[in-house]
């Protein structure tokens, strides 16, 4: 019961995804909205289990004075504050609506937080580039010239550099080329590969040869 | 004075985050902290409101069992009040895979939370299987096919054969196979760099975003 | 000078404006005349089932009316009648815009024939078409416009499944060596050595993405590994049900390691789901943490970076494994290894060294075989004109 | 002697600072960058140019925040050649948060002195129709009635209230749509829809990633004018001749990117001389 099911529950699901994929008859055409709407449920009953996983480390940490503590009630507090006014003073279904409590948390708090995270890239593009683009092997110094000539060809003063060469053949074409060819051949070799890889993931999985996850193995 | 305040709490988090770059310090404690707390929140509110309840609750008609105005009719109301099945009652069967997942909490009989991770796994793998064979491989495929009536084709022809030949497993990569199988290493290597290179300049626009929101919106030094 | 220049510009601008008004004059001259006649009717209406659909659906096809032109502002559009078939009364059921000529009755009850008149709506005035010859609505069980994918499907996964069934009789196979996960063992090893921790990062996205999946089975071997090495793993996931398949996955692989005392399930925690968030989260941990080993391998968006350099920058062996095509170059740069696409797949059954799982790696270098047929003679067909190749492969 | 070795391992935090000082310091400066006006970008503010006054313009604004540095300059730009020439403007959003973007973009521009005295008329010179779900199929939609798609503006207003919206059925109401846009749903999909079903014509804003994923379609005449990025957003703005953030933030982009370069030069600098060293010592 315990191994067999799951094992089971996956091969059928799995083949029925498949089936409905060339059977537009019914009830095979409602299978993929319905099943993904499943998925959502069960994947938004499971948040449950990890925000209590989160608030009971957290507060563990308080109650224990564990190293950070005084952080750890930072999580609780954030996940509260925001919790309670999603809940209880933003209007139910409107809780995103401008000028609603939940919003006004989302927009002086989550999205600075989030924004300045996303914008930390642009340092660690900079450091990575400096220790990666570097000439000491064949194949590293294709990533360096390809990186270097891409980076170049896309702000105004690659064009300034080459302004002697005739219209088509300046920085910012060679970039673009090296976009539209070489880089896209590369990238469909690596998605065939990656399709490859993903049928045969999922044929091992739904038939049951890769139970790690579904059914111990 | 309003946005003065929310303005500063959001400029002090600013900081806070990229403070982070010289090393880890209270203040980025702090903030990565509070970033934890509320996003976590936000995205337990957002799942209630955007999946378990329109489609959970409305579905069935838990809304309305509850009491709550203006909620929708559902199927058990279809069920017991008119007698009827309605499409909606499968819903039932996810929120039944949805408690069981929810019985992981429970020692003794949390292994039944296979069951819906099962069904997951297998739908997903049901579903990637067809997808990516449709995109990836087959529309791949078909824009690779060109006639040989040019320089760019013959790079993008040459470029994908090789890249598919380097990810060969089963042969070992000598003679001739192993010299397609290195040329098919260069490519990758272009496309690393090229992308690479490609995203260095969306990077720093979003930074100059946060640097004018510091600079400009909080201290009004930059017009 | 400067008013010689604005006075010129003054007098472009009104030629324009004469030059784009004037052809909407004579449009409105002309259409003072025809408001009083009625457009030219739509010919040829014809009706028939939408082909490859669950049924409820017809496809009407017209030859739009003459008088459907761009320049006519007044022509407003179609409205389709329809009547069953074949004494029914004519009713509104669908409209459709001005230079259209084909549309869909979406409301069509299964088996009942209907007929369609197609109106065309000029100003108050408009003119009927022809009845069209009845159609009606059915579903089909075969999309037949996927029968290309439906026989790609089929060779790929039989040659998979041959492959594997070969490999469980006992034939030996030749799998090459992929240097991430060759590094695997010294990555454990040396991480037992320094007496630091092990992070395995499963990426950011939920179990039902396939790379995550890949990334857990990945972490089912490796904490096999970490059990029998008696190292210490800890996970931060940013999905609750990543965090469920985790826990199961990892206690499993401590008890096949003989281990299962070790098993601690507070070290695979939940973050938040918020990209940034746990990416803030994660970067915070690899600092105070230090691990001496980081594997990242599942599905990443723009965090990669930011959770490499991080893990770089403490110096901790890093490797990776996604099938981002976006992210593969981020994890190139700031990590040791890097499992590129398709080796990310290929991962768990080099890692598991188990023949049947190995052998499904025969059958997708099967399916190699077969793609770079189909392009070999794809290109030399095209490149004498002799058939678009291509077209084959085309995917509806 | 140790120089070039200690070049070889500069410590990253030197890197972020020469980052942040070159992205920071031409937000003051006023170095006037020589700016060439790429073909694309001169045919959209041709394509503006063209219409006679009164006409009316769809705008769509397809972005978030994040991506807002490098497409509010090109929408203020935007929105500001649209009221000096006495075009009406009509905004939707196919991004939830688009249509606040708008908003954003639209203060801007009424802050400025000469929009004191004759700021245009809400309902009457612009209307925001606000966000609606649906991405591609909202476009769609909007081909055969536009009121059936947005019966209400960004405040609830009922559209048939709104003097501007009066008689705008379809498309073919719209003289121009302009797009701006980062992604999914976005200018492939206005083109693949608005342009090609329904036949307007169309001008497009993208981000840099965006960008040449659409050029394709200048060449084939589906899109009459693009701008591509902050140096889109700064080659806008010098047509226009008002110099605002798009130029400001092109310079910054600009430093940066040459920051970077100079640091994988300076890196393979180091490493080929020490390199050479060590080939002195051991051969």
């Amino acid at each position: 019961m315990r191994r067999q099911v799951p094992l089971l529950l996956t091969a059928i699901v799995g083949f029925v995804y498949i089936i409905q994929f060339f059977v537009p008859h019914k009830p095979f055409n409602i299978i993929e909205h319905l099943f993904t709407d499943w998925i959502l449920i069960i994947a938004a009953c499971a948040i449950w289990l990890g925000v209590l996983n989160l608030l009971k480390l957290s507060s563990e940490k308080v109650y224990k004075r564990a190293k950070d503590w005084p952080y750890a009630l930072v999580i609780i507090c954030g996940f509260f504050m925001i919790t309670v006014a999603g809940f209880f003073f933003s209007g139910g279904r409107a809780f995103q609506e401008s000028g609603t409590a939940f919003d006004y948390i989302y927009v002086n708090i989550f999205t600075p937080l989030s924004a300045t995270m996303f914008a930390l890239l642009a340092f660690f593009v900079a450091s990575a580039s400096y220790r990666a683009f570097r000439a000491r092997t064949f194949e590293a110094t294709l990533l360096l010239l390809a990186g270097f000539f891409v980076m170049l060809g896309r702000v105004p003063v690659g064009d300034l550099m080459t302004s002697w060469l005739p219209q088509g053949y300046r920085l910012s074409d060679l970039a673009g080329w090296i976009m539209m060819v070489p880089n896209m051949a590369g990238q469909r070799a690596i998605m065939i590969g990656i399709a490859l890889g993903i049928m045969s993931t999922s044929l091992r999985v739904i038939l049951g040869i890769e139970r790690t996850i579904t059914g111990g193995e | 004075m309003d946005s003065v305040f929310s303005h500063t709490i959001a400029a002090i988090l600013t900081i806070g985050i990229i403070s982070f770059l010289y090393k880890d310090n209270p203040l980025y404690k702090f903030c990565e902290s509070l970033f934890i707390g509320v996003s976590a929140g936000y995205w337990f509110v957002q799942q209630y409101y955007a999946n378990l309840l329109p489609k959970l609750f409305d579905n069935l008609g838990i809304t309305k069992l509850v009491g709550a105005e203006n909620a929708p009719e559902g199927a058990l109301q279809a069920l017991f009040l008119e007698g009827r099945l309605d499409d909606n009652l499968l819903y039932l069967i996810a929120g039944v895979l949805g408690v069981m997942m929810l019985l992981r909490l429970s020692p003794k009989i949390g292994w039944i939370a296979r069951w819906p991770l099962a069904f997951t796994v297998g739908s997903s793998a049901g579903l990637y299987f067809i997808t990516y064979f449709q995109s990836n491989a087959m529309s791949q495929l078909e824009h690779t096919i060109l006639p040989l009536n040019s320089f760019n084709n013959l790079v993008l022809i040459v470029g994908t054969v090789t890249g598919i030949i380097y990810f060969y497993f089963s042969k070992e990569h000598k003679g001739v196979f192993g010299g397609a199988a290195k040329v098919g290493i260069y490519f990758l290597m272009i496309t690393f760099g090229a992308s690479f290179g490609y995203t260095v300049m969306s990077r720093m626009s979003l930074l100059i975003g946060r640097i004018d929101f510091l600079f400009g919106t909080w201290l009004g030094l930059v017009k | 000078m400067a008013t010689g220049k604005l006075r010129n510009q003054k007098k472009y601008f009104t030629l324009i404006c004469l030059l784009l008004f004037s052809p909407t004059l004579i449009a409105q001259t002309e259409s003072a005349d025809i408001t009083t006649t009625p457009p030219a009717p739509v010919t040829e209406v014809v009706a028939f089932d939408t082909p490859n659909d669950a049924g409820s659906s017809i496809t009407i096809r017209w030859k739009k009316s003459p008088d459907d032109r761009p320049d006519d502002s007044l022509f407003a559009g179609y409205k389709i009648l329809r009547a069953i078939y074949p004494r029914g009364e004519f009713q509104q059921t669908a409209d459709a815009p001005a230079g259209a000529e084909e549309t869909f009755d979406n409301e069509a009850r299964d088996g009942v024939e209907y007929t369609y008149r197609i109106r065309a709506v000029r100003g108050d005035l408009y003119s009927d078409s022809e009845a069209s010859p009845p159609a009606q609505s059915k579903q089909q069980w075969f999309h037949t416009g996927r029968i290309n994918t439906l026989i790609g499907c089929l060779i790929i996964g039989l040659a998979i499944l041959f492959f594997i069934n070969r490999a469980k009789s006992g034939k030996k196979l030749y799998i090459r060596k992929i240097a991430g996960l060759e590094a695997v063992d010294e990555a454990v090893g040396r991480a037992t050595e320094m007496g630091r921790k092990i992070f395995f990062i499963p990426g950011i996205q939920d179990i039902y993405n396939l790379q995550t999946i890949a990334g857990v089975i990945i972490l089912g071997r490796v904490a096999k590994l970490v059990a029998e090495y008696d190292a210490q793993l800890e996970i931060p996931v940013s999905r609750s049900m990543v965090m469920v398949a985790c826990r199961e996955t990892v206690k499993e692989a401590y008890l096949n390691a003989g281990r299962p005392d070790a098993y601690k399930e507070d070290a695979i925690h939940y973050l938040t789901d918020e990209q940034f968030g746990y990416a803030a989260g994660v970067d915070g941990l690899i600092v105070r943490e230090k691990p001496a080993t980081i594997f990242y391998q599942g599905a990443f968006f723009a965090e990669s970076l930011i959770l490499a350099e991080t893990g770089n920058y403490i110096g901790a062996i890093q490797i990776a494994g996604t099938a981002m095509p976006a992210q593969l170059p981020f994890f190139v740069a700031a990590c040791d290894y890097t499992l590129i696409g398709e080796e990310l797949f290929a991962a768990s059954a080099y890692l598991s060294k188990e023949p049947k799982l190995l052998g499904s790696l025969k059958g997708q270098d099967v399916g190699k075989v077969v793609i770079l047929l189909a392009i070999l003679i794809g290109v030399i067909v095209h490149s004498f004109g002799l058939f678009n190749f291509a077209q084959l492969f085309r995917v509806q | 002697m140790k120089f070039f070795e200690k070049l070889m391992s500069i410590d990253r935090r030197v890197i972020f600072l020469f980052v942040g000082v070159a992205l920071i310091v031409p937000l003051f400066l006023d170095i006037e960058q020589t700016i060439e006006i790429t073909p694309e970008v001169q045919t959209l503010y041709d394509a503006f140019m063209e219409l006679p006054p009164g006409s009316k313009v769809l705008m769509a604004f397809d972005y978030d925040p994040p991506s807002a540095p490098e497409l509010q300059p090109q929408a203020i730009t935007g929105l500001r050649l649209c009221f000096d020439r006495n075009l009406k403007v009509i905004i939707i959003g196919l991004w939830p948060m688009g249509p606040m973007q708008a908003n954003l973009a639209l203060e801007t521009v009424f802050s400025e002195e000469n929009y004191f005295d004759k700021e245009p008329i809400y309902g009457v010179d612009y209307v925001n129709l606000g966000y609606s779900p649906g991405n591609e199929l909202v476009i769609q939609r909007m081909g055969s009635s536009i009121p059936a798609t947005f019966p209400r503006d960004f405040r609830g207003t009922s559209i048939e209230e709104i003097p501007l919206m009066r008689g705008i059925v379809n498309f073919s109401n719209f003289d121009y749509v302009f797009n701006l846009s980062a992604g999914y749903p976005g200018t492939v999909e206005w083109v693949q829809f608005a342009v090609d079903r329904f036949h307007a014509r169309m001008g497009a804003a993208n981000t840099a990633v965006q960008a040449p994923l659409v050029y394709p379609y200048i060449g084939t005449g589906q899109l009459t004018g693009l701008s591509g990025g902050m140096k889109g957003a700064a080659e806008f703005e010098k047509l226009t001749g008002f110099i605002g953030k798009g130029t400001k933030f092109m310079l910054s982009q600009s430093f940066a990117h040459m920051i970077v370069v100079f640091f994988i030069i300076i890196g393979n600098l180091a490493y080929f001389v020490t390199r050479g060293r060590e080939e002195k010592k051991t051969g």
